[in-house]
């Protein structure tokens, strides 16, 4: 085929980057040489228009083993026991094809976790859709639920938390990000660089097909009309398969066979083997007609730019060959060498012998382009929102809204869906602030939780940045866990444009403040831009994924209250910023204002010290208080337990809507029985913790002294209805 | 006492299992489907999961392999089979169990705290319940929805073969304590011996105060008298 | 053919309901990882003359309507519809 | 309707190929949730007139063998060996 301009274009490379190739090849590219180019330089390979940016992020600390640039990130959590985790997106496959496009996000996660030696232990998803009157969203929700649980319930890894989220922003766009985590031997972690000549270059797991092709760029680029023109690059999730492949990988693992492993994630063969050559600097060759393949006739370009899933690349140690074959063979898997490494420092392609391919792997890595691409500063909004000119509402009435809203009602029927418990090892499920999952065999544990908050960050990318990590610190606090390090997935439009890049740049500029203020360091990540349709971007979603560690899991702790008369404290400031909240959303549709600012010493302050109490003993339960202010965390606690409360009414009160649902950051409600009051405000004095003592637990009844009152089990019921109530009967 | 696990691609409950078996003091082996022969051993379990990915129809496949065959020579002689969720797919599918296990009536896969109650104590594997014990289990199925004749189930009322009925927190056995349209809400069933029993609900989940409570426990330490 | 789809016709106007088979298959690059699992299996239960197997849907549909053509098309409505998802897969209906 | 038949049977034998298809469906007593919640579904999605649905398993099976009587008969123990569970399903082989 002649390379044409068109041909060119239908690769996503522009003019410019066409001659670059020209230029680092001394010739033109075939088409083979063009996709695989094509590939590995669009944004979801190369990071192109975000590198710069997230060069900013802190990933470094002493908890740190490996930060960003590998399969996934690692950290130590002693006792040579290390955890490896990231999220991924996949955003625009799932909007097209919901049940598989979800499958399959978590397939590659999980391949990302057990490449680096890690057998997986948690799942978490974050997923966005559009506003539930939205005619798609009915099959989108239910298909990438059922997709998220059909492929881990299968493969056997519990599902343990997440978050469900419902805009207009995402009407045309919806987001499926997905996390694993794993547990390794700290001494026997994978990593992808090759090392040395002639190795043998292995292809394990399922053979080839003509999946996929063109998927990765899929990713990088926007919908339009013709999306549908695009849809037959989805690809099937085959979750046994995966089993089998992460069993087999773990057995060969156990010895000293492998020399570097990669999974085949976006851009197949092509991306799995330039990367291992390039972090090792070295060549590979491939013998292309090796290559198990699942259609007759395939042709190295469809080989190379497949994205059939559950397929590994690994590099032996000489000598190793014959073990590694049987363990594959035990497990029905494919298992042939397709190639070596090589001293040319190229990827060189053959097939039956004729180079079909031939290209120095810095021009597809180190040489890639990368852009620096225009971005202008948000402009903060300056209205305050005047209360006073809105329509009155009753407490009663705020409150019954938004526990009943699509964002607001219980997940259970979400959750239920996935398998939490497979693995005996989870302590604490979806419905917690962060689900706690024991290590195996002993008494330590990991928190985990996964955060966002996109209206805070379009309203201010900056400060909204700043709050995710924050709000993520607190829920792994509250449930006793020291916070470790955090892996975030980036959603944003389209970062051409200069507004969709500035709010990319200032999100980056928060978050990195706060994981630096709080040593909350970044080990692992995922980019996804061009989430969008016809020009219009959705709000900047950056997800924060984050991990925390429990060094002796005795009693743990979560957020229903336990007991009758019990005291409840309030921990951090009540200023009542109603701007941004979700009591103007729901109950006026109003988005004006900025978003609540985060004061990181009072953070870190007021979570290190809730963290000495619980570590005390001092915490009967304890909750965060984060979208929906004082009331909805309250209720939060009390619904699904026999226990309610009793609020006095602050005497300084201005008003009352701002005191119950603002959303002031770094404040934790905090149950404490009474003959251990003491001690905790001798410990809250000392930390100089702002605190107030606002009521006591009761049974039965939810109460604001002299405003409401209701039963725990009515709050209980209307928090869950919403789903049967969308949903009826479906597929 | 000795026991064995049976392993089949895509089993996932097999370990969990494994971990309850000899926290209670069995010595226990793992067995790979593609063993001929059955090691010595009193109990045999087929572990929860999806084995062979659930694909066709849950443990129809797995009730092929060449293993199944030797485990129903020892159930046919009398030895001890203990089949869990998957597992009670697979021995229903070799015809040790008779019914089947249909979609649940939801079509969702459900997770959850469920209670059972013991209709019958008076088995190898019920010994240490009490009769009409409310047991609180977790459940974890796609396809717990069990099927069978009416025949077959006059058998099994008759013959007292119905090991366990989901039911409420208080015992009420009905139509809203039924989490997945199972016959007569029945959980978990006896072969006309009483050597094989099937369940859908996960004992091995339930013995761990910090996981959730104990009330498995009793499975496992009745088949050790 | 044409004779006893007649007579057929005549006998479903009676009870004033016509039959459909849909049929749902995986797109033909597609993976099919259940009829991949079940060949497999039927090759190790001996069938070595086996070349594929390909697994998909089945539905049969009643549809309370005389007319052949309004009711072929609203079959085909369900399948755009739900039955079928057309990205990665296809669809044939056929009246018995 | 015929003619093509007798073509396509011409053009599989020399590839040696016998094509089926298989249908597997639940036995009329016994209870069918996917068929109820598609059929509801498809109720909501304002297709009145529709009276029933029955959910099943399709199957696209190849034969390396030209013996048509052979092929199906082989066909038929895969059936029941494996694709049907015969005590809630009940299938139907076709040749195509
Ligand atoms: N898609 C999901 N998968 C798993 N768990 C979920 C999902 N959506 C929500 N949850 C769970 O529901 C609970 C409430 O979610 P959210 O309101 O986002 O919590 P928080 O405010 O503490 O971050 C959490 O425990 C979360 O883990
Ligand atoms: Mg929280």
């Amino acid at each position: 085929m002649k390379i044409t301009k068109q041909v060119v274009e239908k690769h996503g490379l522009n003019p410019e980057e066409f001659s670059t190739i020209k230029k680092l090849l001394k010739r033109e590219p075939n088409l083979l040489e063009l996709g695989i180019f094509s590939a590995m330089w669009n944004e979801h390979c190369s990071y192109k228009s975000s590198r710069k940016h997230l060069k900013n992020l802190p990933t470094r600390g002493k908890q740190v083993i490996q930060g960003p640039g590998e399969n996934a990130g690692v950290v130590d959590i002693g006792d040579n026991d290390a955890i490896v985790f990231k999220i991924e997106s996949h955003n625009h496959p799932s909007y097209i094809e919901p049940y598989q496009g979800a499958a399959t996000g978590v397939g590659g996660i999980l391949r990302d976790v057990f490449t680096m030696g890690a057998r997986p232990i948690a799942l978490l998803n974050s997923i966005h859709f559009g506003s539930p009157e939205h005619f798609k969203t009915k099959n989108l929700l239910n298909g990438v639920v059922s997709g998220i649980g059909g492929y881990g319930n299968c493969i056997g890894i519990p599902t343990v938390a997440g978050e469900t989220k419902f805009n207009s922003t995402y009407n045309e766009n919806i987001l499926v990000n997905a996390m694993a985590i794993g547990h390794a031997k700290k001494d026997k972690i994978f990593y992808s660089k090759a090392k040395g000549l002639n190795k043998s270059v292995v292809y394990v797991g399922s053979k080839t097909g003509r999946d996929g092709i063109h998927g990765a760029s899929m990713a990088s680029a926007e919908f339009d009309e013709n999306t549908d023109e695009k849809k037959p690059t989805v690809q099937v999730g085959d979750p046994f398969t995966e089993k089998l492949l992460m069993e087999a990988c773990l057995e060969l693992m156990k010895d000293n066979s492998i020399i570097s492993i990669q999974d085949m994630g976006a851009a197949g063969l092509t991306s799995s083997s330039v990367e291992m050559a390039s972090k090792g600097e070295l060549g590979i060759e491939l013998n292309l007609e090796m290559v198990p393949c699942r259609e007759d006739k395939m042709t190295p370009y469809e080989m190379m730019l497949s994205e059939s899933q559950e397929r590994m690349l690994i590099i032996l140690e000489e000598g190793k060959e014959k073990n590694a074959k049987k363990i594959f063979d035990k497990w029905d898997l494919d298992f042939v060498i397709i190639g070596k490494t090589t001293d040319t420092n190229k990827l060189v392609l053959k097939f039956n012998n004729i180079i079909e391919g031939d290209i120095p792997i810095s021009a597809l890595a180190s040489k890639a382009p990368i852009y620096d691409r225009k971005w202008i500063k948000k402009k903060l909004p300056k209205k305050k929102v005047d209360l006073k000119k809105l329509k009155k509402i009753k407490f009663e009435d705020a409150l019954l809204k938004i526990l009943s809203s699509a964002n607001h009602s219980n997940k259970s029927w979400i959750t239920e869906q996935y398998d939490q418990m497979v693995m005996c090892d989870t302590v604490k499920k979806s419905g917690a602030d962060a689900a706690i999952i024991r290590i195996h065999n002993k008494d330590k544990a990991i928190a985990t939780s996964v955060d966002s908050s996109a209206n805070y960050c379009k309203a201010y990318p900056f400060s909204g940045g700043k709050q995710i990590v924050c709000e993520n610190w607190r829920n792994l606090i509250s449930v006793g866990a020291k916070p470790i390090a955090v892996t975030n997935c980036l959603n944003f439009g389209n970062p051409e444009n200069p507004e969709v890049m500035g709010e990319f740049a200032e999100c980056i500029q928060g978050i990195k403040e706060s994981c630096e203020f709080l040593n909350f360091p970044v080990v692992s990540g995922n980019v996804s831009f061009y989430n969008g349709t016809n020009k219009k971007n959705i709000n900047p979603t950056p997800v924060i994924g984050g991990i925390g560690l429990i060094n002796k899991l005795i009693e743990p702790i979560d957020h229903q209250f336990k007991n009758d008369k019990s005291v409840i404290i309030l921990i951090g400031k009540t200023f009542g910023h109603l701007e941004q909240s979700v009591f103007l959303e729901e109950i006026y549709d109003n988005k004006e204002g900025l978003p609540p600012e985060v004061n990181l010493t009072n953070e870190k302050n007021n979570g290190e010290c809730v963290l000495e109490l619980i570590n005390n003993s001092l915490v009967k339960s304890i909750h965060d208080i984060s979208s929906g202010g004082l009331a909805v965390a309250l209720a939060e606690m009390a619904m699904g337990t026999d226990y309610g409360v009793k609020i006095n009414k602050p005497k300084n009160l201005t008003n009352l809507f701002k005191y119950f649902f603002g959303e002031d950051q770094s404040r934790y409600i905090l149950e404490i029985e009474k003959n251990k009051l003491e001690k905790v405000e001798k410990i809250l004095k000392k930390n100089n913790i702002f605190y107030e003592n606002i009521g006591t637990t009761q049974k039965k009844y939810f109460e604001i002294q002299g405003e409401f009152k209701s039963d725990i089990k009515e709050l209980y019921k209307i928090n869950n209805q919403w789903y049967n109530n969308f949903n009826g009967f479906t597929y | 006492m000795n026991s064995s696990v049976i392993v089949f691609p895509g089993s996932n409950c097999d370990r969990d299992v494994a971990v309850a078996l000899e926290k209670l003091q069995f010595k226990n082996q793992m067995v790979w489907h593609k063993e001929t022969k059955l090691p010595k051993s009193d109990l045999i379990v087929i572990p929860g999961g999806f084995s062979y990915g659930d694909y066709l129809r849950s443990g129809a496949i797995a009730g092929k392999s060449l293993i199944v065959s030797e485990v129903i020579k020892a159930a046919d002689s009398g030895r001890l089979v203990l089949g869990i969720c998957n597992g009670f797919q697979v021995l229903t599918e070799t015809g040790l169990l008779k019914g089947a296990l249909l979609r649940n009536n939801n079509l969702k896969f459900i997770n959850r705290d469920i209670n059972i109650k013991v209709l019958n104590n008076n088995s190898k594997f019920s010994g240490n319940y009490k009769k009409n014990q409310i047991l609180k289990m977790n459940i974890a199925h796609n396809e717990g929805n069990y099927f069978t004749n009416q025949e077959h189930l006059k058998e099994l009322i008759d013959e007292n073969l119905i090991a366990f009925k989901y039911c409420s927190k208080d015992g009420d056995v009905n139509e809203d304590s039924n989490p997945n349209g199972s016959l007569q809400n029945i959980a978990g069933i006896f072969n006309s011996k009483k050597n094989i029993l099937g369940m859908m609900p996960h004992p091995e989940r339930m013995i761990d105060n910090l996981i959730s409570n104990t009330d498995g426990i009793n499975l496992f330490t009745s088949l050790l008298k | 053919m044409k004779l006893i789809s007649e007579k057929q016709h005549q006998l479903n106007s009676k009870k004033n309901n016509l039959k459909f088979s849909v049929t749902v298959t995986l797109k033909k690059d597609v993976l099919d990882p259940q009829g991949k699992v079940v060949q497999n299996t039927l090759k190790n239960l001996g069938m070595s003359n086996l070349k594929s197997v390909r697994q998909g849907k089945y539905f049969e549909i009643e549809i309370d309507n005389n007319d052949l053509a309004a009711a072929t098309e609203s079959v085909d409505k369900m399948c755009k519809k739900l039955l079928a998802n057309m990205i990665i897969e296809d669809y044939k209906v056929n009246k018995i």
